[in-house]
């Protein structure tokens, strides 16, 4: 076997599948609960530790290179700067009180 | 950037060693970052998209719910679980080609398969029902539903529709790599295209992760 | 054309100088460095011609050099952006006594809308000294309402409205332009403002064939597609009382609040479910395709008029 | 190594032969050739179609082509310029060829990627001419909705996705160059001892990744409303056309220094070799490319000051967008103070650099007028803007793109072009240049809208003088052209350094041979060492 790639381990992958449909279960779940304003930062909670467990372990980013760690996480900064600059125009609109400002 | 040269393969190179690189090690290095890059570039791909949804969320929050309400979240639900399950046997099928266990390998590429499969089945029919209920933007949408409504379907029909797309391709590539796997292409040094086409369908996965909250989840407390 | 060659425009408008000075700045700085640096690599492409083979002084660089020629950059864009900004709020913001006019573009044409009832088609008259706001929407794609004399110009987008606003200073007929591309004859898509003297202008309007003022025709509508049986002046109707509702803020069954302007009245008709305000039910149906752009501006500029009855109104309401 | 034992072997050129041989190479330095002729053809097309706009606009009636037909012309010139000229000019033909040598690798890290990306380039641009033939399209290349995807009759769609589907060929040489850049450098081949046009394609690339993938689809999108009347941007079920603006400048803005960056990459090159002398501040110049790029993706909504975007995201963009252009100034003094107390040589790169820097200074200054909002609002979408960016794209990209092609022409061909043609060809560019879109900037603050296919009559003047300037300019453009292929066929054979220039690819035979080098070279010099560098030399020596 080639030096320095881990091979992980059936347990661990066992582990993590088991976690992701459990938190699946979860936000379905919580779905069906009325929390107001938080249903969907919760929603997103989830879907976002989902996806981080899926991309650390199943992908192999916790045992990859410092170079693909930050490219997978610019991936996810970018896509940050188009939305945080894109909603800047949207949740402004209307703040002078003047039409189409 | 590591140029240490495996000594087996300086004495002879493994015949799956392109004559650009130095070593094996260099070759995997490349492909896996390659593949990490070009995911950045679904990243934004489907960021395009994710933006939009959320402008007309908050343009319109009522009509989304309703939408949503529309959708059949156990049918979402029941493909997220299928995706995860494929997930965990794409992982395991590169766990055996880093071994080197052919056996498993095709089994579990099979399983991914399969399982990729029954998704498609699933989001078919999701696809028929909404044809029969007229929820397709266009001229036959529903006229007495609300507006935004049309928004959130155009919306759904895309988003699910590029990431089924990226399905189809997906199955396409797990055929390829059983085919190389059934000859016997991969080994304990080179194993670099299960890597990325592992890299792949996860993020295929992660994708549907985001989908099945956003657009199937939103109506099901009612507010 | 006339007998000296024009290389700049008529300046007719009161931020036309503001503008022009803003301009004048920006080309001082510009054509400094451009002199500078165009002189310096001359003067060294001159003087230090060198000969076959030869090799320039070791130099690898100077951080004090950086610092200064990034710095010096730094500190004059900055001052071009606030001067900028500063203009440009100047701009956006119309005074509070302006006068109103509505104008539609579509493919292609301006059709023009003043208080008092006179339309117009590609010609626009206003008064000099005095500021007029135009509300602005489209009928098909996107339009641009473009006065280079004044120094104006705003985007008529489809589907929301757009305002600007200026005062003419100098009497005098200037150009229109629609400059945002908008399909086969948007270069014919110009027309012409006339800028009179107050009292030419009162003329001019009194002359002018009226079919009522745009109130009136707000309120003929009004009752014509029965806004009226549910939007009641009191408070009895199905849906609410539009009375002192321009200008308010108004809290949505959903907990947010918003202000009511008039992209909210014009959502309000257009896409009535948006936004329901708080205590009605999601019932109204879109007047999409019912209204035209026109009609819109009448309905608006009619329920800004509505003042609540009662010194003390309820709670805002749409 | 003697250059007698490197001329065994038959240069890239030849080895194998056959036009199969071309089509399936996976060798980086003939795709480079490959995309060189299939630029050069789009460049014409899209020269023609810039000529009929002149041609158009000598009078003020519009008498020479109707309206729609004008609005197809100057849409198509759009579209091929940007899309099938423009984005790959530099990166995927001398960044092609050069990258992989610059930093000591055979080849990039996907060969095969590498042709592919070529080929999807061919497949969309001949859907978008396919376009063309069916009768073109008239959006204009920002393909606004709800004009492009409602109201307009013409090809939109298949244009639309060719665009779309050239997008990947972009996409794939980025990630190909980011890869090769971080995975493929020759030992001691340090990040700072890289030469700086690599370090302008690195930057270049991030871009290409990060920006293309949301115009292709936003333009997929486009194609979807038309063909499946799905509605995303149309305002009459409530969508916003804003929107779209958004989504397109995200990547169309970033996508104007996919353009100039390469070519101030090649710029620094030169002016390093003209001056024979270390650049100047190498770091700053080679931080001042990614900071260009990183900062490029926060200043898309100044092309909406007046598009209805909120005042407060306008204020936002307008800061960071006068930001942008300090990293701009920073090379421009670098670039300045490298000839300080140089060895200037005054053979033809030294026109293209002096060309660039008058045309990049003035398209560079008057990014400020546009960036500042208030004036913004008087100059958006007139002339001013489109002579801005024609001094960026044109006077920047296309002046350091010839610049390029000839430094590297010897390297690349094996042949050397006529020294005193190609200085009379800069300088007719230049002149040429400046005739034609210098008047702009003056009908544009007059208030001249651009895409006006009739126009008031005081407006001629400067219009016959741009169409004067556009004929001197063509003329510029076709005596390279001429030259360049005749010194092909007939130019005198090149020798290994005619410029007396440092870095690898000067160290390999003239055209190099298949691998590029004969062993890994170790690099243990910084880049721009010219106190070392031999003298430039035009003979070919006697045992090559």
């Amino acid at each position: 076997m080639s030096s320095g790639h881990h091979v992980p381990s059936i347990g661990m992958c066992v582990r993590v599948w088991l976690a992701l449909l459990v938190l699946t279960g979860f936000t379905i779940f919580i779905a069906s609960q009325d929390l107001g304003m938080l249903n969907t930062p919760v929603a997103l909670l989830v879907a976002c530790t989902k996806a981080t467990l899926v991309i650390v372990f199943f992908m192999g980013v916790k045992w990859n290179t410092p170079l693909t760690k930050t490219v997978a996480v610019s991936g996810f900064v970018w896509l940050l700067i188009l939305f945080f600059m894109g909603m800047n125009d949207y949740l402004t609109r209307g703040w002078l009180g003047v039409a189409g400002r | 950037m590591s140029n240490s040269t495996n000594p087996v393969s300086a004495a002879k190179p493994h015949p799956k060693l392109q004559s650009h690189f130095f070593s094996m090690d260099q070759q995997l290095e490349a492909s896996t970052l390659g593949m990490w890059v070009f995911l950045v570039t679904e990243v934004m791909f489907f960021g395009g998209l994710f933006m939009a949804y959320i402008v007309y969320r908050n343009m319109y929050p009522h009509a989304w719910v309703e939408a949503s309400a529309e959708l059949n979240w156990k049918l979402g639900g029941l493909n997220t679980g299928v995706l995860i399950c494929s997930s965990i046997t794409m992982a395991l099928a590169v766990r055996a080609a880093m071994m080197g266990n052919r056996k498993q390998q095709l089994i579990n590429i099979a399983i991914t398969s399969i399982l990729g499969a029954t998704f498609l089945v699933v989001k078919f029919f999701e696809y028929k029902a909404k044809f029969e209920h007229h929820l397709v933007p266009g001229p036959h949408f529903d006229p007495s539903l609300e507006q935004g409504m049309q928004i959130f379907f155009s919306l759904y029909f895309v988003m699910t529709g590029i990431h089924a797309l990226h399905m189809v391709i997906g199955l396409g590539i797990m055929a390829y790599i059983f085919i190389q796997a059934w000859k016997g292409t991969y080994d304990a040094e080179y194993f670099a295209p299960v890597e990325v086409s592992g890299l792949y369908w996860h993020f295929v996965d992660i994708v549907w992760i985001f989908l099945f909250p956003l657009l199937y989840l939103l109506g099901a407390h009612g507010a | 054309m006339s007998s000296t060659l024009p290389l700049f425009p008529p300046s007719a408008s009161t931020v036309a100088g503001d503008v022009d000075a803003l301009f004048f700045f920006i080309l001082a700085v510009s054509a400094f460095f451009a002199v500078l640096v165009s002189v310096l690599i001359l003067y060294f492409t001159f003087k230090f011609k060198g000969k076959h083979g030869e090799a320039g002084a070791d130099i690898h660089g100077s951080l004090t050099l950086e610092l200064i020629w990034t710095g010096i950059p730094f500190v004059l864009a900055m001052v071009m952006f606030v001067w900028g900004a500063q203009l440009f709020f100047t701009l956006a913001k119309p005074p509070a006594d302006a006068m109103d006019v509505f104008v539609v573009g579509k493919q292609w044409m301006w059709k023009v809308q003043h208080p008092e009832g006179v339309r117009e088609i590609n010609e626009l008259h206003v008064p000099i000294g005095r500021p007029v706001r135009l509300t602005m929407g489209s009928e098909d794609v996107i339009h641009d309402f473009f006065i280079p004399a004044f120094r104006v110009k705003m985007d008529v987008v489809p589907g929301r409205l757009t305002t600007m606003w200026f005062t003419a200073t100098t009497v005098g007929e200037y150009h229109i332009f629609c400059a945002q591309y908008c399909g086969t004859k948007h270069s014919g898509m110009i027309g012409t403002v006339v800028a009179m003297l107050p009292e030419d202008y009162e003329v001019w309007l009194a002359g002018g064939r009226s079919t009522g003022s745009a109130v009136q025709n707000g309120e003929r509508l009004f009752t014509e597609l029965s806004c009226i049986t549910c939007h009641k002046a009191d408070t009895s109707g199905r849906g609410p009382t539009l009375a002192g509702v321009f200008g308010s803020t108004v809290q949505l069954n959903d907990g947010r609040k918003v202000l009511a302007d008039e992209n909210y009245l014009r959502e309000s008709i257009m896409s009535p479910q948006a936004k329901v305000v708080q205590g009605f039910q999601p019932i109204m149906p879109t007047f999409q395709g019912l209204v035209s752009e026109e009609n819109l501006l009448q309905l608006i500029a009619y329920v800004k008029t509505l003042k609540p009855a009662e010194p003390a109104p309820a709670p805002v309401k749409k | 190594m003697k250059e007698a034992d490197v001329q065994q072997e038959p240069s890239y050129l030849g080895a194998p032969y056959g036009l199969a041989s071309w089509l399936l190479t996976k060798d980086h330095k003939r795709i480079a050739i490959l995309y060189l002729i299939s630029i050069t053809i789009f460049f014409a097309i899209g020269g023609s179609f810039a000529a009929m706009i002149r041609a158009e606009l000598v009078t003020p009636q519009g008498d020479f082509l109707t309206a729609d037909l004008y609005n197809k012309v100057f849409t198509l010139h759009g579209v091929v310029m940007i899309f099938f000229f423009l984005i790959p000019s530099i990166p995927a033909t001398l960044g092609n060829f050069f990258m992989p040598i610059m930093i000591g690798a055979k080849d990039l890290a996907f060969p095969r990627i590498n042709l592919l990306s070529w080929y999807i380039y061919v497949v969309g641009a001949t859907l978008t001419l396919a376009a063309v033939i069916m009768g073109g399209v008239d959006t204009g290349w920002t393909f606004y909705t709800p004009y492009s995807s409602v109201s307009s009759t013409t090809n939109v769609t298949t244009a639309a996705l060719g665009v779309f589907i050239t997008g990947f060929s972009s996409i794939l040489t980025g990630f190909n160059f980011i890869v090769t850049v971080h995975r493929m450098r020759a030992p001691g081949m340090t990040w700072f001892r890289m030469p700086l046009f690599v370090w302008a394609n690195y930057a270049t690339s991030l871009v290409m990744i990060l920006g293309t993938p949301v115009i292709a689809i936003t333009v997929l999108l486009i194609a979807a409303e038309r063909a499946l009347h799905l509605g995303i941007f149309d305002p009459r079920i409530g969508g916003d056309p804003v929107l779209f603006q958004h989504l397109f400048w995200f990547y169309s803005h970033p996508a104007v220094y996919i353009m100039i960056l390469p070519g101030m990459g090649v710029i620094s090159e030169l002016v390093a070799n003209v001056s024979r002398k270390q650049i100047f501040g190498y770091s700053f110049v080679a931080f001042s490319s990614l900071a260009i790029a990183i900062i490029g993706f926060l200043v898309w909504g100044h092309h909406m000051f007046v598009t209805g975007q909120s005042i407060y995201a306008g204020l936002v963009f307008s800061i960071i967008t006068m930001l942008v252009a300090v990293p701009s100034a920073v090379k421009t003094f670098n670039w300045t103070a490298t000839m300080y107390k140089g060895a200037v040589v005054w053979d033809s790169p030294l026109f293209w650099v002096l060309g660039f820097m008058g045309l990049f200074l003035i398209g560079g200054l008057t990014g400020l007028f546009l960036g500042a909002m208030g004036l913004d609002i008087h100059l958006h979408d007139t002339y001013f803007v489109v002579a801005h960016f024609h001094y960026i794209m044109v006077g920047g990209g296309v002046m350091a793109f010839l610049g390029g092609l000839h430094f590297y022409w010897p390297k690349m061909t094996g042949r050397m072009y006529s020294e005193p043609l190609a200085k009379v060809a800069s300088m007719l560019v230049f002149f040429g240049f400046n005739l034609t879109f210098f008047p702009q900037f003056i009908v544009g603050y007059m208030g001249m809208p651009r895409r006006y296919h009739s126009y008031p009559a005081e407006f001629q003047v400067f219009n016959v003088l741009s169409t004067a300037g556009a004929t001197v300019l063509g003329a510029g453009y076709l005596m390279i052209l001429l030259y360049l292929v005749y010194s092909v066929v007939k130019g005198p054979k090149a020798p290994m350094n005619p410029w007396g220039a440092t870095g690898l690819e000067w160290k390999i035979q003239s055209p190099p041979i298949t691998h590029n080098f004969h062993e890994t070279p170790v690099v243990t010099e910084e880049a721009y060492d010219y106190l070392h560098a031999p003298a430039p030399t035009r003979e070919v020596t006697h045992h090559e």
